[in-house]
């Protein structure tokens, strides 16, 4: 990637991706050799096991236990194939935003970790529960969210890479927002910055089309958001974000290109399965037809069926796979509603640093 | 008098002054198709059209400038920002720009605006879906900020609002907006900005209060009643204008004087009501101006009983009652 | 321009634009067709007497008499250049920032009113000397700026716009800023709205290549702020900022494009004369040969040399258009000098509209 | 001692941190060779370089946001708003998530940064380049606000916050920078941050204030003692932690109190200070609460004498002291 033009091939790059994605669930194949079999089904485990506690903290808020999620289904492609990279080349630091259950589950966190945080418990991982679910930071993991405050997070990201560049370590950052974020003047500052100081700082954009229920075309009048990196000088492509391999591969190029040169801004094209929240009714907003199109494309789907051709796993391991995250997140999801809250007298502790 | 609560009052204020003024008109995330996350505003694109209650990308800042902007052309914008949490990126506007645009033209530009924050506490919104704001804007002189607690209330204030012609940031409890309900006339009614209301009479002391708290301190007036402690219950409604007249009249009646709010203590609006009593009613103390606010830390956390140790409610109202009438 | 695509033809017209620039201080013939030859004389009066003011008020801020002031010098043919056809259209609403001193100026006040502005006497047409000089609103001349907060002005011009359009009439709005300013959040929101809406406004870029004392290359990885309007869906250009002509020709094609079809981003490439403003002192970040260049291209003599090249102007004549500036100004300023303050009893009123 | 201006402590400051600690570093507009437009970082860069002493884009999000992230690696950044007025676009970093980022990770990040803020009036800055911004800060639990007034305060105070684990606003008035001259000792010493400072002893009465009004009070005061009114100063120089202890021991001492600050009346620092005293002194008060502060317009205006009119100054203190001194 490094000898591409900031836009040239990667425009049209974007295109394709974009046009290639309607057709079925099929992944992109040759596999990278960069991948072996392990990883791959490593990694799908893994998404199994977060779209299994994905689904079941759903059940959990009908039934008044969970009093908000968001929910990452749709997005695991893109959260994973990009932590996969991130993961290989082990010098990266995260900056997720809410909606990536999938990528901060996988990163590190017990099922029961992940249970605790949706049910307010003591032990929640990231704010022992001060905070929304998986909120605040998880630094074992290499991991910071301090809010859900759509775009608070980049020019936080671009932060952290310039004091790593300042501290000359070679870890490279990913920031990770949607296309509502994309609106936000800090995301505009961000980029900017990024692109003048050369940033190992890689932009992330899960682009699932809606902000809540205003769609794209509601929220800005271009067709990719990738392209904007031209306005900072830097590179930007767009990938199909259901498509694992292709979320690895570019995530991995973008690694290595925002180490050597400096930033990248990555689009990955994504569908969300379910309403924003809990608390949402996409009904109100789209239609029902558009989302059962999207399922179609479900990145769990498509992962099986690449590790059944490849040869890799059979429909019963597969099944196995899926049980076996069933049980998980049945001991998860006890071993959290029997959690203690946290204690009451920790109220005013930390509001300073010692 | 039908009973609505308080986010059918807010609605039904919006669309009457929609009705009654083509320049009103809604900016915001998700107020079209969606009708706002709280749906202050469900039904009212189907009325009035996309145009009219226009969904904006994720962008608080613009948001306000446009607003700001549109009110310049001598529309009537109602602006609103999904989350209290969310307004930081608006303030350059509406602290920098809006509240300066009439003195800094003097008088040649206003702000009629009304930008509605959903703000506070108590459903579980954590640290960043539960902000108190207020004393922000109250602290700014060039806004009116308004802090309704009944049906009743936030509709006849609403409606003043839209026709106020300076930036009014109009603060919706979201806490209040299903639990409170009450009754609200049929027909046309509005209620004048810089009025508080007397929600009930005492003579032994005086809370002051608004919002959600403002309920809270109504039930523990009715608690202490039976201990012989008569309390009388002063509403702000609005806190800028703030009517000093009233406050001042019951506590120089009571001599004591209880202040209650949700948003952090420190300097929050409650240090005002007391600096004012402090100086302008002295003479008339019969004891310490206490308050009964939110603790200072950043806001309540996520935690059902992290949630509980920071707000106040009933229960705490009673015994700072018990405690001031035992002074 | 309505048929030019949003970037192709005006990228390398910027370019084009961008190497002319350094040659000589001769505009660029043939004279459009739009202009009568009492336009330019007239335009050119006016430009010789903002140039005097201005320099008068830096000389009067030496004396202690004016607290504060940016100039305008060097962006005069930018700024007349485009109100000229802002007034020949009839319908624009302007939206000036604080260098603009030219464009408030020659947009309809008296040289006393703009001395009195700059010594805050009782009369200051914009605020009544309750802000800086020339800042508030001149409804007459329709024109708002309410702060010099850089780029607080930008989402207001397009909610402007949207109120016009709201409201069916056929305003187009300009608004203006610096280089600095494009690296406001704010100014990223604006643009992305109205690309959205398809407002009727002009982004006018006055691009002096420097924020105070920081040169455009820490502010931003591109060399062409124009470009950006690729972000937002709407055409973008360059044009030579120190040349009146061009500065008229494409103001008129972009209002033209503004009112039909929508935003257009405007970058006028122009250079300083002056320090930031009077506070400031350029010799700590700016060598002196780059101003002297730079002077080179001084907007007057460029204008003089046009219109005594087309015969319309002698030497003669444009001396006494100097003279009489000169005198006005003097009158002016002795005026403002003995004009009052404002009455200190209304220090109070305002604060609320009744 | 050598005596030196705020400009040149605060100068001195940031130099000595900056050769301490190499994890200190300037952000900010302009800060580079133009050494700042108030020059508190003239020569900086050609010590530290450009890396440390960084000319950062005009976008003060941005700085914000990025000097939190650096701090998140580690770094010690000292970020710099040219004007207070300038602020508002920060807050969203600044109020958002600095001050509820140690609280809202529970103690595993802290935001070791001074946000350094040039504010105040008196100065013709007009409605954009005088404001005070002190009360938005000092009402967010989780920063730490400092309002030093004198040379020696603003070197020892300034250096204290660099080594402060926590986010710190530092507010330093644009007129003391040349105005105010006094003595420094050569060689290495902070302040605490939290700790007031009384400037003046005094019986009779109480005056509370910070920043430029300070020097107005001590002038004030001393003006006074001819007429037999022996008036104590103290200095809060830091807002946030607040000195409740030296404030209201020196209240129970002589009985009345006398706030002064340039900042808007309503809803200002002062009513917090009326308010804690009124709660906790209230037994030893013997006259009214006072306030003599900025009025309660946007800010001031630019024509000079507008600009006075809206000042506190010695001569308005001389009056509020000597009403109180009657009462
Ligand atoms: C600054 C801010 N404004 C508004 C919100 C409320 N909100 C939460 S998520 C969201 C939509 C975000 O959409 P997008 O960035 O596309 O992410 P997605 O949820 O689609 O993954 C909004 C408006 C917020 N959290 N922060
Ligand atoms: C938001 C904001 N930040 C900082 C300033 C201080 N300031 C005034 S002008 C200026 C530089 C603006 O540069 P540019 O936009 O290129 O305009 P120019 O002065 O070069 O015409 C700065 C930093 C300000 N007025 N507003
Ligand atoms: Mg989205
Ligand atoms: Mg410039």
């Amino acid at each position: 990637m490094a000898q591409t033009k900031p836009r040239g091939t990667r425009q049209s790059g974007g295109k394709a991706t974009a046009t290639k994605r309607k057709e079925t669930a099929k992944a992109s194949g040759p596999l990278p050799g960069s991948l072996t079999s392990e990883d791959l089904v490593d990694i799908f485990t893994r998404m199994v096991l977060a779209r299994t506690a994905d689904e079941r903290i759903w059940a959990l808020n009908r039934q008044g236990k969970v009093p908000i999620a968001a929910s990452s289904q749709g997005h695991e492609a893109a959260q994973l194939g990009s932590l996969l990279a991130a993961e290989k080349d082990g010098r990266c630091f995260l900056f997720p935003y809410y909606r990536d259950l999938a990528l901060k589950m996988s990163a590190g966190l017990t099922p029961t970790q992940v249970m605790k945080s949706f049910m307010g418990k003591a032990g929640e991982p990231y704010s022992n529960a001060r905070q929304f679910p998986l909120q605040g930071a998880d630094l074992p993991n290499k991991i910071i969210q301090i809010s859900n405050v759509v775009s608070a997070g980049l020019t936080q990201g671009a932060g952290y890479a310039l004091g790593c560049k300042m501290l000359g370590d070679d870890t490279v950052v990913l920031v990770y927002f949607g296309d509502g974020g994309s609106s936000q003047g800090e995301t505009h500052e961000a980029m900017n910055f990024a692109g003048i100081h050369h940033l190992p700082i890689i932009f992330v954009c899960e682009n699932n089309r809606y902000a809540i229920s205003v769609p794209q075309s509601q929220q800005m009048a271009i067709d990719d958001i990738y392209s904007r990196s031209a306005s900072y000088g830097f590179p930007g492509f767009a990938v199909d974000g259901m498509d694992l391999i292709q979320c690895y591969e570019a995530t991995r190029e973008a690694i290595n290109h925002a180490r050597s040169e400096g930033p990248v801004l990555l689009e990955m094209k994504v569908e969300r399965f379910m309403p924003h929240t809990t608390d949402d009714d996409d009904r109100r907003y789209r239609p029902a037809e558009e989302v059962e199109e999207a399922r179609k494309l479900d990145p769990v789907l498509t992962m099986a069926n690449l590790l059944i051709e490849q040869g890799l796993l059979d429909q019963q391991e597969v099944e196995n796979i899926k049980a076996r995250a069933q049980q998980a997140i049945n001991e998860a999801t006890d071993a959290a509603d029997a959690a203690d809250l946290p204690d009451a007298s920790t109220i005013n502790d930390m509001v300073y640093a010692p | 008098m039908p009973v609505i609560t308080v986010i059918e009052a807010v609605r039904d204020a919006i669309r009457e002054e929609m009705r009654r003024d083509s320049k009103v008109f809604v900016l915001g995330e998700d107020v079209g198709k969606r009708g706002g996350v709280f749906l202050a505003t469900q039904g009212l694109i189907d009325e009035f059209g996309a145009s009219r209650v226009m969904d904006a990308p994720l962008a608080e800042a613009s948001i306000m400038g446009i607003a700001l902007g549109a009110a310049f052309r001598g529309l009537r914008p109602i602006p609103e920002v999904e989350f209290a949490d969310f307004v930081w990126p608006t303030v350059n506007q509406l602290i920098g720009e809006a509240a300066r645009t009439c003195y800094g033209t003097n008088g040649a530009v206003s702000v009629p605006l009304v930008v509605r924050i959903p703000y506070g506490g108590g459903i579980r919104g954590g640290l960043f879906h539960s902000q108190n704001v207020e004393t922000h804007f109250f602290h700014t002189p060039g806004l009116k900020v308004v802090t309704p607690s009944t049906p009743y209330d936030a509709k006849g204030l609403l409606k003043s609002a839209v026709r106020d012609d300076n930036p009014v940031v109009f603060l919706e409890h979201k806490k209040t907006y299903r639990l409170v309900r009450g009754e609200v006339p049929e027909g046309e009614y509005t209620i004048p900005l810089g009025v508080a209301d007397v929600k009930r009479l005492g003579s032994d002391m005086t809370i002051v209060s608004y919002g959600l708290t403002l309920h809270y301190c109504l039930e523990a007036a009715e608690q202490v009643s039976g201990e012989g402690i008569n309390v009388e219950v002063v509403d702000l409604r609005t806190l800028t204008p703030l009517d000093t007249e009233t406050v001042l009249e019951s506590v120089k009646k009571t001599g004591k004087l209880l202040i209650v709010h949700e948003d952090n203590v420190t300097g929050g609006v409650g240090a005002e009501i007391a600096a004012l009593v402090a100086d302008q009613a002295f003479e008339y103390l019969d004891g310490p101006v206490s308050r009964l606010c939110g603790l200072d830390v950043p806001t309540m956390p996520f935690a059902l009983n992290l949630e509980e140790a920071y707000m106040p409610d009933t229960e705490k109202v009673v015994q700072a009652l018990r405690k001031l009438a035992a002074y």
